[in-house]
This record gives structure tokens, C-alpha cells and sequence, in this order.
């Protein structure tokens, strides 16, 4: 992911483990577009594969709940 | 009285003899106020032995008795007024119940419980940190001079406790401020294993005070006339703003350094014995017999007596209930940090399922 | 009206000895002489020797004696001349100032002040700029504060003075005269635990006390303008509690996040803070928090301390590294 | 042979007063009594006074002599009767013991090991349970040693002997007598600075320490038979330097952590734990990393003891919130 | 010698008065031992004088001169064997020329850089936490008993170090353990701003010995046969296993605490003045004039010698390069733990950008 600059606007980030973060920036996933199974928004590593797989399964984009 | 002369050799001041004869002036007492001091040493002795009979059946935890120190404890309390301030170690039990604070106090006390004193009472709970209440004693006075309060501050530990350095410097404030303190230290001839001779090579604890330019008295700490009796003028100094004393009282410690000790591994029984000859409660109860101001039906009559309220303490402090599992919370500042709150609420949600040992 | 923060000092000494006739200073050389760095200059001759005083050369009963007075009712303010040597006295400090109202169920209680000088980078003698701010951490009690600049400084003195149990308020040496603040006359306080967001930003939370506030700001000047980082300086002022609302806060919005001290690094307030924000917002956390510190060793010789005491250089490269990929 | 703590301690110091005549052993009670709790059993019959002696009351005199000692080229091993009371005697080993080298540059040394015990679940009066090993962290010139058994705790005491500098060697009072162990007569050394994993596992590293392994490794049985989670237990035994190697290894493979003392939280090993992971492998970290420890109160009074000190149920539940998602 | 009874009225032992005129019992000493010894007494005047210099072109760090302290910190040194140890404050610096501590590693030290002492001079470390090296002292004594060792060890303190818990309980561990240690206080009137009154209300320092069970001596400090004579007896007793002495020296700080103190602040000139009357070297010097062991012209010439050896050794320390500035990291432990190898390089990448300021 880019590196964070000089943001203006009030940044909304995705909440995750770090290990989570690792493996989503490993497999070039913007963690934004995860579903999240979890409370506030946190995608977990089950999360973050089950988005890998289904993103490799399904050839069109889907859009996050 | 005649203030001896620390010199190489020291006397130690002694009203009543071995035998319950009077050999000096008697201070100024009451046949009642003998009687009830009299009272409080048996009461001491036995409270003492009944904490170590709970301590066996596993509802009392380690205690140091004060066996053989009545004479010391209860006359070095006996002269204060009730606006006076007391720091003892953790063997003055006998002090803390002249000066009120209540016997089931203590005894919850010693259930492994915090029992907070009654604030007149003006004693701070005992010190477990050896030597540490010294200072405190000394800064009791000081604040008292400070404010211009008639009020004196009596700080008591034992011969070990003379080693530390917070002993010392306590000796030397006491000096500088002519603080209106009374510094008394128990020497009952052990710091555990360790005997007098290897806590200090000085001729006297005693002997310490000019050191630090403190008038100081050498007394026989099982002689209950003698101990009062300077510790009444000791008293008076500080009040009259003459300064400070110390005051080493000699005495014995009858038995085991607490219920953790076992004194057969260090010491003689011989020596022991010889001392039992000294014993405080005796030698005023003969002065008392031979006085007849006491039978041995009044003296039963007393034990019995004392039996009953010890019991009657007993009772109550085993039947209060143990504090919450986290009452200690409220005793950490005036307000709860929030981070605490929440360690709070951590230690009730285990404490249902839990229970601190048996009491 | 302009004050350096050893004036700040004085004057919230002076108001205090005013407005409470409870509260006495104690400690060597804080009489005739005012104190070695004049922080109670003229208050033994505005309120007499009875109220402020010289002690013998004994830290432990300094604090022994002040333990005493406070459970008197007397509001004893002592001064440790320097803050390496409460080593001397840790445990009037830890076992017994910090328990008293603990171990009498609340009968007594002491409502202490122990103030002291700290720091490096003024040349000292050994043990004359160790920070021990951290021992009490592991040692319940006391809380701990420490101010950045005079304004702070005279009025969290006045909040440790009216909280009814101990503080230690540590002072910087070099901050004693750095600079002159705008500072109220009158009295005023400013509560303890409160962390202050002394500049806002948005990339980079840093944390830092004492002399390390100034150290911080240079360092997120020179970010932002090397780089355009916006850098979120939050000044601890109490280190015991520490503001933890504030500090989450912070990592939540920046996800990025630096602590400077001059104290060692092992089981610090930098280890403290990394573990509040492990707890509490480890999801928002975007890099590994950095530690600028001291090292893990003792405060070293005058000679040497510049290399010791974190520098804003070494802070700019803990923004540096936090703000990579 | 199969050995208590105790025995395996006595063992050790019979070992080192007989295999170098510089060792000496000094403390309260530790001559004819043998140590208050006979860890130096028969050691002054055997070895003499002139070896093993009596102190007066002074802890901080028993440590300020045995830096001159040190220097003068014994090897003492100082005891101090619990280790709530090493806040007396805290100067002399934070500013003295642990600075000589520093202080002279090398010309001088202190081989000095200093003793006491601590812990809770044994219904001691005050600051004799007290847990303080978090202090030294923040006062750097001591290693730091905490065996959790009988033949750790007599090869940890040789290679502390051994050490050419200072060495806090603290001996948990519950597991002195709990339990005996296989534990060689001969003379043996176990490293410094080496954790050891007791139980490996693949799921949650718990760390711990002290009596507090063997409640770490139930909770490990318990998370294991209730739900088949596999619980790495590692036994920190040096507590400075700590195994960063060991601590991060771990992580790394389990992604998830637990830190357990009887030591306030705040700026404890738990909290320095947590920074080295921070530091080292952050990004295996797959939940916050759990901290089951004393509160940050003093320790309480021995009836309520029981509710401060980490228990097996804690440590399981702390390992169930790291194994959520 | 007669050794003075600790009353309360105490003589301070003298044997050249202010004049320099003998009024006891020369000690054994040669005339060349003499001179050798006025020499190193202006030495330590000039090399003080010479640190203040260079502290003030900020060359060197805060320090403590011994002006006035001359007679004490040489005559307490003057009498040891090299085997002999020294535990000093800040304030002895002659006393650990005298040891054979180099000038330029004293001045190196001032340059505020670590500076190891020669191992075999025997002398710790000066001390900056006051109070602390009485103990260590003792503790070195300790050692040379156990091994059996004909070594002495002396510990040496200010008269505000008496307040302190460890100077009592040095002095008790060396009353208990009949350490071969010699305790010396240098009681120089001032403790920074607080005067000798303040300190302890003590009619000496050399009172406080008997508590202990220490034989005590109190001496002129400014007159450097009495310092020396009683030292060197001390000395011998503890060789010889008659135990530990406390040594009261009566001396005068001329000066300021420190280069950071301003004492017109707390003290009168005209107590200064009153003392420089009793200048131990213009005391000595008198009685070399008045011995013809010293001319004018002589004492000019060890002057300007002095000048030069100081000027030599400035030269030197202040050549000699300031250490790397990861330099410490080799003073923490035999071996240095990985951590702080890593901490090490982090120190070194930023070195090379950074100067210690300047030196
Ligand atoms: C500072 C400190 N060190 C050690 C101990 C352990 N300890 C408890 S009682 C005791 C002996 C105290 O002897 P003494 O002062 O003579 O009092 P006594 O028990 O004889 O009344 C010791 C060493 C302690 N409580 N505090
Ligand atoms: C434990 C400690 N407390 C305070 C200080 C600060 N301090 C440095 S020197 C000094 C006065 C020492 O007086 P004294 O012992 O008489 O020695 P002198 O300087 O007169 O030689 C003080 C208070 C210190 N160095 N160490
Ligand atoms: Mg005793
Ligand atoms: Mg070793
Ligand atoms: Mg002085």
C-alpha cells in the first residue's frame, strides 16, 4: 500500500491484527474491501481468506456488504 | 530519678527488684491504676498466647509474642494522653491495647484481615519493616511542635532494629528539631537468631543517644515502675518542650521470635529460665501480694476475667466476616484510578469461584 | 507574566504556603539558600523557618519524618535534591509512604508531595540526572508527574499538593530556566492523569514528558517539513496514571506511534505505553511502536550523556521507520 | 536426587563455598539458624564463621560491604531476609553494587549474588511477598534470576556465582518446599539469560515465571483438555537479560501471547515482554498479547492474597481471549 | 597520645598550633617526609584551584575544592601502605594524589570522561552519593580480615555524611565485626548550606563512636602532624586486630560546596576569614620556616614546580582524546548483552553526526 502522507480528511482504517495487515499486504489485498466478520469492523485472518479464496473462485469483482 | 551518665558502665534504672521489693521511689500511681496496669500485662500475655493457639488451628496468621515484655509495653503507653501519637513495631501489642485500640481489632487484625484502628486511638498500625516507624514517630512529634500542639510521639522497636540505618537518622532529626518524641527501643536480648552481643558492639543501646546529642536512659524494661516512671518524665520533657529521650529498656523475650521460629535452633534454655526469674508479671504481682493489694483469689478472679474477654473478642472478630476479595481496592487512594476499576472487576469476576484459603 | 519554570515553581510554593497553613517544605539546603536551583528562593523568610525548613543530610528521614507529618494532618511538600537519590530513600518512599493508607484500611492517610530535579544533558555528576520515574511504576503508590514547561509545571504542583495521597513530582533540569511561558500569577491547577495533544496530527502519535516535549516537537517540525508528515505530539505530563484515553485515542487515529524518554528503556513508561496500546488498540496499530530512549545502562559520564539522551535526530528516524510501508 | 528448592540450593552453596575460597556467604540469620528458611542449613558448622556469618540488621550495610568486599576480590553471596526489603537497601544496589565497574571504568568489579525470597500464597506478613524484580529493569547493572524449580534454581545459583557482575537471585517462597526434583549432587551450571520451554506448543506462547509456571502449565493442561489448544509454556528463568531470542521465536510460531507474574502490571516484565514483541515480530500477532498479573495495588493482606495473585482460572481465560478470532 | 574520653566537653587533638609552633609530641616522621607532605598539601590547594579554572573556560565539570581540607586529606592518607584501601567522597582528591592516583587521570575524570584509577592504588572510586562508601569501606576491611590480610581500609566522609544511614551503620558493622577500618569525617562546618549546627545536635561527630562501641578520636583537622599521628595509630591498631576507629577531623571548607555554589548566600566572610587564620598550610609552613626546613625562596620553588606538574598534567589530560562515545557500553559488564550491542550500534550511527558538546 501507498505510504500514508499528509492526510487531511480524518482517516477511517480498517481495524486488524497485525498479522492480518502482513498477509493482506503480502497478497496485495486492501483490507477495505474485506467483509468483516467481526465487531467495528475487523477483519480477521479467517476474513481475509475467505476473501483470497472466493476472490480467486468468483472472476467478478463483489462488492463488500 | 537520677539520669545515669552513659559512661562505660551503666545502670539500669530499676524501681521494683526481681523479688517485688521496692528499691527506689515509686512514681506516681494509683493502687488502681497498679492494679489495672497489672490488669493489661496479664491481659497481654494471655492475648498473646491465644493469637499463637489460633495461629495452630490454622485461624491466625504469624505472630510475635510479646511474652516477657509486658513490663516495657504497657509502661512505656500507661503515661500517654490520649492526644499522643504511638509507632510501634509489630511486638507491642500490649501499647496498642492501652492506648484502645480494641482486642478484636487485633485479633481480626491477625486473621490476615485489614483492621483499621480507631483514629483517636492516634497508633499507627504496626510496622512490619523493621526500624521504619522511627522516623515516622519523630515526624508525628515534629508536625506536633509545628502546629504548637501539646501533643508527644513515641516511636518503639527492638535492639535489631537499632542496626538500621532509619533508627539512626530518626535519633539524629529527633536531635536537630528537639522534636518532642520518645524513642524507646525494646532490647529483649535477640533480633530473631541474632543475639544482643553480635548486633552492636556498643556498651548500650542507651549509649547511642548522645551520639546524636539525645539524653538518654538505660532502664529494666521488666520493672513496670521504673519503665513508667521514665517514661513519664521522658513524656513530660517532650511536652514541656525539653526534647527528646531514648529509652532503652532491658528485657527478654520469653518466647519464640514468632509462630514461624523455633528458638531451640539458637539459644539455651538456661538462659531462658534465668530470665523467667526476671518475669515482669511475677515481680509485680508479688509487690502487689506482699502489698495486699491482690490475693490469689483476686488474681484468679482477674485471669478469669480476662479469659472471658479475650474469648469474647474471639468470638466477635472470628464471626465478622471476612471483607469482600476486593476491599483492598478502596484502601489504594481517596479515588479509584479507572484502571484500577477495571482490575476491580477483574478480581470480583474470579472471586465467586474462588475462596482465599479457610479462616 | 513570563515565567521560567523554576519561577512557575516558586510561585505555586508560595501559594501554597499561603492559602494552607497545613502545608511545610523540607529538605537540604531549601532554607536560607533558597534551594540549589532557587526553586523555594524567599519562601523561609516570607514564611518562617517554622514552615519551611533545612533537614539533616537524610533522604529516608526526610520522607520518614514527612510520612509522620502527613498522617499528622500537616501537607508536607520535601524536596529530594536530586532525583537519583530517591534510590536513598525508596523505601520511606515505596513501603511506606505509599502504603500507609493501604495498611491502616484508610484510618491514616498521607498526603505527601516529593519533589525532585531530573535529567540529562546538563553536565551533572553521577546520579544527579537519572530518571527513576519508572521504579514507581512497579512500586504502587505514588503517582508521578512530570511537566514540560512552566505553565504545566505550577499547575499540576497545585493538583499534587491538594491530592490527599503521595505524588512525586519530578522536575527537569534543563527545562528549570530553557525558556520563559506565559504563566498566571494567581493559583490554578491542572489535573493529574491528564495527557496534553501539545500539537495535533494525523500520521505519527508521539509520546514523550519532560525534556523530551521539545525534543518531539523539533522532531515533527523537521518531518513535516521534510516530508509532509503530520505529527501528533502528546505530552504525558503524569506518567503515573497514565492517561490511557488519551493515548489510545491518539493510536487509533494515527495507527503509528513513538515514545521518548530519557529513562532506560527495559520496563518503562515506553514498555507501559506500548502495552496500554497493545490492550486497547492493537487493532488500529499500523507499524511497531518505536522507543526512543536512554540505553540499558546506567545514566553515563557528562562526557558522554549527548549520545545517551534521546535526540530529535533519533526521534525523526523513529517517524521515519513508523512511516514506512 | 530428588530434591526441594531448598535442598537444591543448600546443595549449591555447600558446592560453591567448598569450590572457591573467595565465597562468602553474609545476611540476618543465616549463620546458626541456618536462614529462615534453613536455605543455608549447617553451612556455617561446615564451613565456619569466618565464611558464613551473621549480620546486624541493615540491609543496606549487608549489600554496601559486600561491594567492598567484592572489590577486594571475595566473591560474597549477600541474603536478604525477603525481597520487599531490598526497597532498603536499594541505593546500594542500584547506584553502588551495580555501578562499580561503571563507575571506575573496570578497574574495579563486583561479583556480587544477593538472595531473598518472595512470593504469595503463603500467608506472610507485609512486604514479605512482595514481588520487586520489575525495579530493577529500570536501574540497569543487576542480571536478574527466578528459577520455577530445583534444578534450575542450583544451576542458575552457580552460573550466578560465577558471574563476574552483579546478580539478584529471587527464590519463590511457595515453591521452595512445594515439590521435589531429580537434581545432581555434583556441580553443575545452567546459563543466564536462557528461557526454557517446558511444554512446547503451537497455538498461545505463555510466559511465565517463578510459581507461576506451574499455574501457567495447569492452565496449558486445562486449555489442552477443554478444547484441544495447544499452549506453549516457556519459563523466562532469567528475568534480565531476558530470552528475546526464546520470546520472539515463540510468537513468531504462535502468533498469539500470554505474560504471567505476580508483580503489579504496570512497567513489569509483562510489559517489557510486550515491547520485545512489538519490536521484533509484531506482525505475527494475531490477537493482543495478554498480560495475567498482580494489580497494580501493593500486595494485599494474606486473607485476600489468594484474589491477587494470578491463578490457573485467569491464565485460562486469558488464553481463550487469545485464541478468539 | 593520650585518646581524649568522650565526655561532654571534648579537646580536639592538636600538636601544632596555629602558629606552628609545637604544643605536642611530633610524630614520627623524617623532614623530608615532612616536605614531601607540605608539598602535596600546596598541591592539592593549586590542582583545586587549577580544576575551578578550568571549569570555569568550561573545561571541566562541577567540582568540589578541598581549600582549607589540606592537612585532613593528606595527613588521613599520608600513613597507609600501599596495600591499603581508600573510599573517599568527592572532596579527598589529595588524599588520592597522595595514593598515587595520576593528576591527568584526576583531571581526565573532570573533563567529565570515565578515568580508571590505577588498580593498584587501592582507592575506590570517588563517591557522589553521600554516605555510601563508609559502608564499602568496612566491607573492604571485611575481606582483608576474612582472607587475613595485614590490610587496612579507610573510609572517609563529610560531617553532613553523619546523617546519613549508612555512615551509622558502617560504624556499627565495624564496631560488630572489629573491622580493620578507620573511619575519618571531615567535619568542615558546612554540608553545602547547612551549617555543622543543623546537622546533628551532637557535641561532636567523634561522640557518635561509643554507640557504636568505636574507639573515637577528635583532631585538629588543619594540623597536619595531629592528623597524621592519629591516623597512623588508628591505622596500626586495625593492622595490628585491635579494631575499627572513627576519626573526627575539625576543619573549615574556605571555599565554595562546589563551582555551582555562591556561599555568600548562607555564610558571614568573617567566619571564613576567622578560619583562614587556621590555614593548615600556612600552619605547616610556619613551623618549616621556623625549622629552617623551608626558605622563601624554597617554598617559591616547590611552588612553581607544582605549577608545572599541574600544567603538565593539564597538558596531558587535555590532549588525550575524548573516548568514543560508545565507550560506556565497555564499563556495564564483563560481557555485554546482545541487546546492548545492538543499543551500542544505534549509539555509534547517530555519533558520528553528533559532539558531546565541547570539551
Ligand atoms: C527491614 C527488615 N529487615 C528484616 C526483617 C525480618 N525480620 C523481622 S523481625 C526481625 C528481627 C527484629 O529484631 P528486633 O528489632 O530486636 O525486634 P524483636 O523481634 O526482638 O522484638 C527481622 C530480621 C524485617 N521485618 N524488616
Ligand atoms: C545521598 C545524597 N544526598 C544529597 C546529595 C547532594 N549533596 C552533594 S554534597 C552535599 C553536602 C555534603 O556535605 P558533607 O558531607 O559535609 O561534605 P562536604 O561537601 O562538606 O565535604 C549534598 C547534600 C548527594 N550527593 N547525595
Ligand atoms: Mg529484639
Ligand atoms: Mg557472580
Ligand atoms: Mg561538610
Amino acid at each position: 500500500s501507498a505510504q500514508l502522507s499528509n492526510g487531511t480528511a480524518k482517516r477511517q482504517r480498517v481495524l486488524a491484527a497485525p498479522a492480518v495487515r502482513k498477509r493482506a499486504f503480502e497478497l496485495e489485498v486492501d483490507l477495505a474491501q474485506v467483509p468483516t466478520s467481526q465487531p467495528h469492523g475487523r477483519v480477521t485472518m479467517d476474513d481475509l481468506e475467505t476473501f483470497v479464496r472466493e476472490r480467486k473462485d468468483a472472476p467478478a469483482p463483489t462488492t463488500a456488504e | 530519678m537520677t539520669i545515669q551518665q552513659i559512661g562505660s558502665e551503666l545502670t539500669a534504672y530499676q524501681i521494683l527488684d526481681v523479688e517485688g521489693n521496692l528499691v527506689g521511689a515509686m512514681p506516681n500511681l494509683s493502687n488502681e491504676r497498679i492494679l489495672e496496669l497489672y490488669r493489661i500485662m496479664q491481659l497481654g500475655r494471655m492475648f498473646s498466647n491465644k493469637i499463637i493457639a489460633l495461629q495452630r488451628q490454622g485461624r491466625a496468621t504469624t505472630f510475635g509474642s510479646l511474652a516477657g515484655q509486658e513490663a516495657t509495653t504497657v509502661g512505656l503507653a500507661a503515661p500517654l494522653q490520649p492526644q499522643d501519637w504511638l509507632a510501634t513495631s509489630y511486638r507491642e501489642i500490649a501499647s496498642l491495647i492501652v492506648k484502645g485500640v480494641p482486642l478484636s481489632t487485633l485479633i481480626y487484625s491477625f486473621r490476615g484481615f485489614t483492621a483499621p484502628y480507631p483514629r483517636e486511638t492516634h497508633c499507627l498500625p504496626i510496622q512490619i519493616v523493621i526500624g521504619t516507624q522511627m522516623p515516622h514517630a519523630v515526624g508525628l512529634a515534629m508536625a506536633a511542635k509545628i502546629a504548637g500542639d501539646p501533643v508527644v510521639a513515641v516511636g518503639v522497636c527492638g535492639d535489631g532494629a537499632t542496626s538500621e540505618g532509619d533508627f539512626n537518622e530518626a535519633l539524629n532529626f529527633a536531635g536537630v528539631f528537639q522534636a518532642p518524641v520518645v524513642l524507646v527501643v525494646q532490647n529483649n536480648g535477640w533480633a530473631i537468631s541474632v543475639p544482643r552481643s553480635r548486633q552492636s558492639a556498643a556498651a548500650s543501646f542507651a549509649s547511642r543517644g548522645p551520639g546524636f546529642g539525645v539524653h538518654s536512659v538505660l532502664v529494666d524494661g521488666n520493672d513496670l515502675f521504673a519503665v513508667y516512671d521514665v517514661m513519664q518524665q521522658a513524656v513530660e520533657r517532650a511536652r514541656s518542650d525539653q526534647g527528646p529521650t531514648l529509652i532503652e529498656t532491658l528485657t527478654y523475650r520469653l518466647g519464640a521470635h514468632t509462630t514461624a521460629d523455633d528458638p531451640t535452633r539458637y539459644r539455651d534454655e538456661a538462659e531462658v529460665e534465668a530470665w523467667r526469674l526476671k518475669d515482669p508479671i511475677l515481680r509485680l504481682q508479688r509487690f502487689l501480694m506482699k502489698r495486699n493489694l491482690l490475693t490469689e483469689a483476686d488474681n484468679q478472679k482477674i485471669i478469669d476475667e480476662i479469659e472471658e474477654e479475650i474469648n469474647r473478642a474471639t468470638d466477635e472478630a472470628l464471626s465478622l466476616p471476612a471483607p469482600a476479595p476486593d476491599a483492598f481496592f478502596d484502601y489504594t487512594a481517596a479515588d479509584l484510578l479507572p484502571r484500577l476499576q477495571e482490575q476491580r472487576q477483574d478480581l470480583l469476576r474470579y472471586a465467586t469461584h474462588q475462596q482465599n484459603g479457610r479462616r | 507574566m513570563q515565567m521560567t519554570m523554576i519561577e512557575a515553581l516558586n510561585s505555586a510554593l508560595s501559594l501554597e504556603l499561603e492559602r494552607d497553613k497545613r502545608v511545610v517544605l523540607l529538605g537540604q539546603d531549601i532554607g536560607v539558600n533558597g534551594g540549589v536551583f532557587r526553586v523555594t528562593e524567599h519562601l523561609q523568610k516570607k514564611f518562617g523557618e517554622r514552615r519551611v525548613f533545612d533537614t539533616p543530610l537524610a533522604e529516608s528521614s526526610i520522607i520518614g519524618s514527612s510520612v509522620g507529618m502527613a498522617v499528622y494532618g500537616l501537607r508536607p511538600i520535601a524536596e529530594i535534591q536530586f532525583a537519583g537519590f530517591l534510590f536513598v530513600c525508596m523505601n520511606q518512599l515505596a513501603s511506606q509512604a505509599a502504603r500507609i493508607r493501604f495498611r491502616s484500611g484508610g484510618a491514616y492517610t498521607c498526603p505527601l508531595v516529593v519533589r525532585s530535579p531530573y535529567g540529562g544533558g546538563v553536565r551533572t555528576p553521577e546520579l544527579h540526572s537519572d530518571s527513576v520515574e519508572g521504579l514507581f511504576l512497579q512500586a504502587p503508590g505514588f503517582k508521578v508527574v512530570i511537566p514540560s514547561n512552566p505553565y504545566d509545571a505550577k499547575g499540576l504542583l497545585a493538583s499534587a499538593v491538594a491530592d490527599p495521597d503521595p505524588v512525586l513530582f519530578l522536575e527537569n533540569i534543563k527545562l528549570y530556566r530553557s525558556f520563559r511561558q506565559d504563566t498566571p500569577e494567581e493559583h490554578y491547577t491542572i489535573p493529574l492523569g491528564q495527557a496534553k495533544a501539545v500539537q495535533e496530527g494525523e500520521d505519527v502519535s508521539v509520546f514523550a514528558y519532560g525534556a523530551m516535549v521539545p525534543v518531539a516537537l523539533d522532531a515533527a517540525k523537521k518531518a513535516q517539513q521534510e516530508s509532509g508528515t503530520s505529527i501528533e505530539v502528546i505530552d504525558l505530563r503524569t506518567i503515573w496514571p497514565l492517561d490511557e484515553t488519551a493515548i489510545v485515542a491518539s493510536v487509533e487515529k494515527t495507527g503509528r506511534a513513538v515514545v521518548v524518554h530519557e529513562a532506560p528503556r527495559a520496563g518503562g513508561v515506553g514498555a507501559e505505553v506500548i502495552a496500554i496500546i497493545n490492550e486497547h488498540c492493537l487493532y488500529s496499530l499500523l507499524k511497531p511502536i518505536e522507543r526512543v530512549t536512554g540505553y540499558d545502562t546506567p545514566f553515563p559520564v557528562p562526557g558522554l550523556e549527548d549520545y545517551y539522551v534521546p535526540t530529535s535526530a533519533k526521534v525523526l528516524d523513529a517517524i521515519k521507520r513508523v512511516m514506512e510501508p
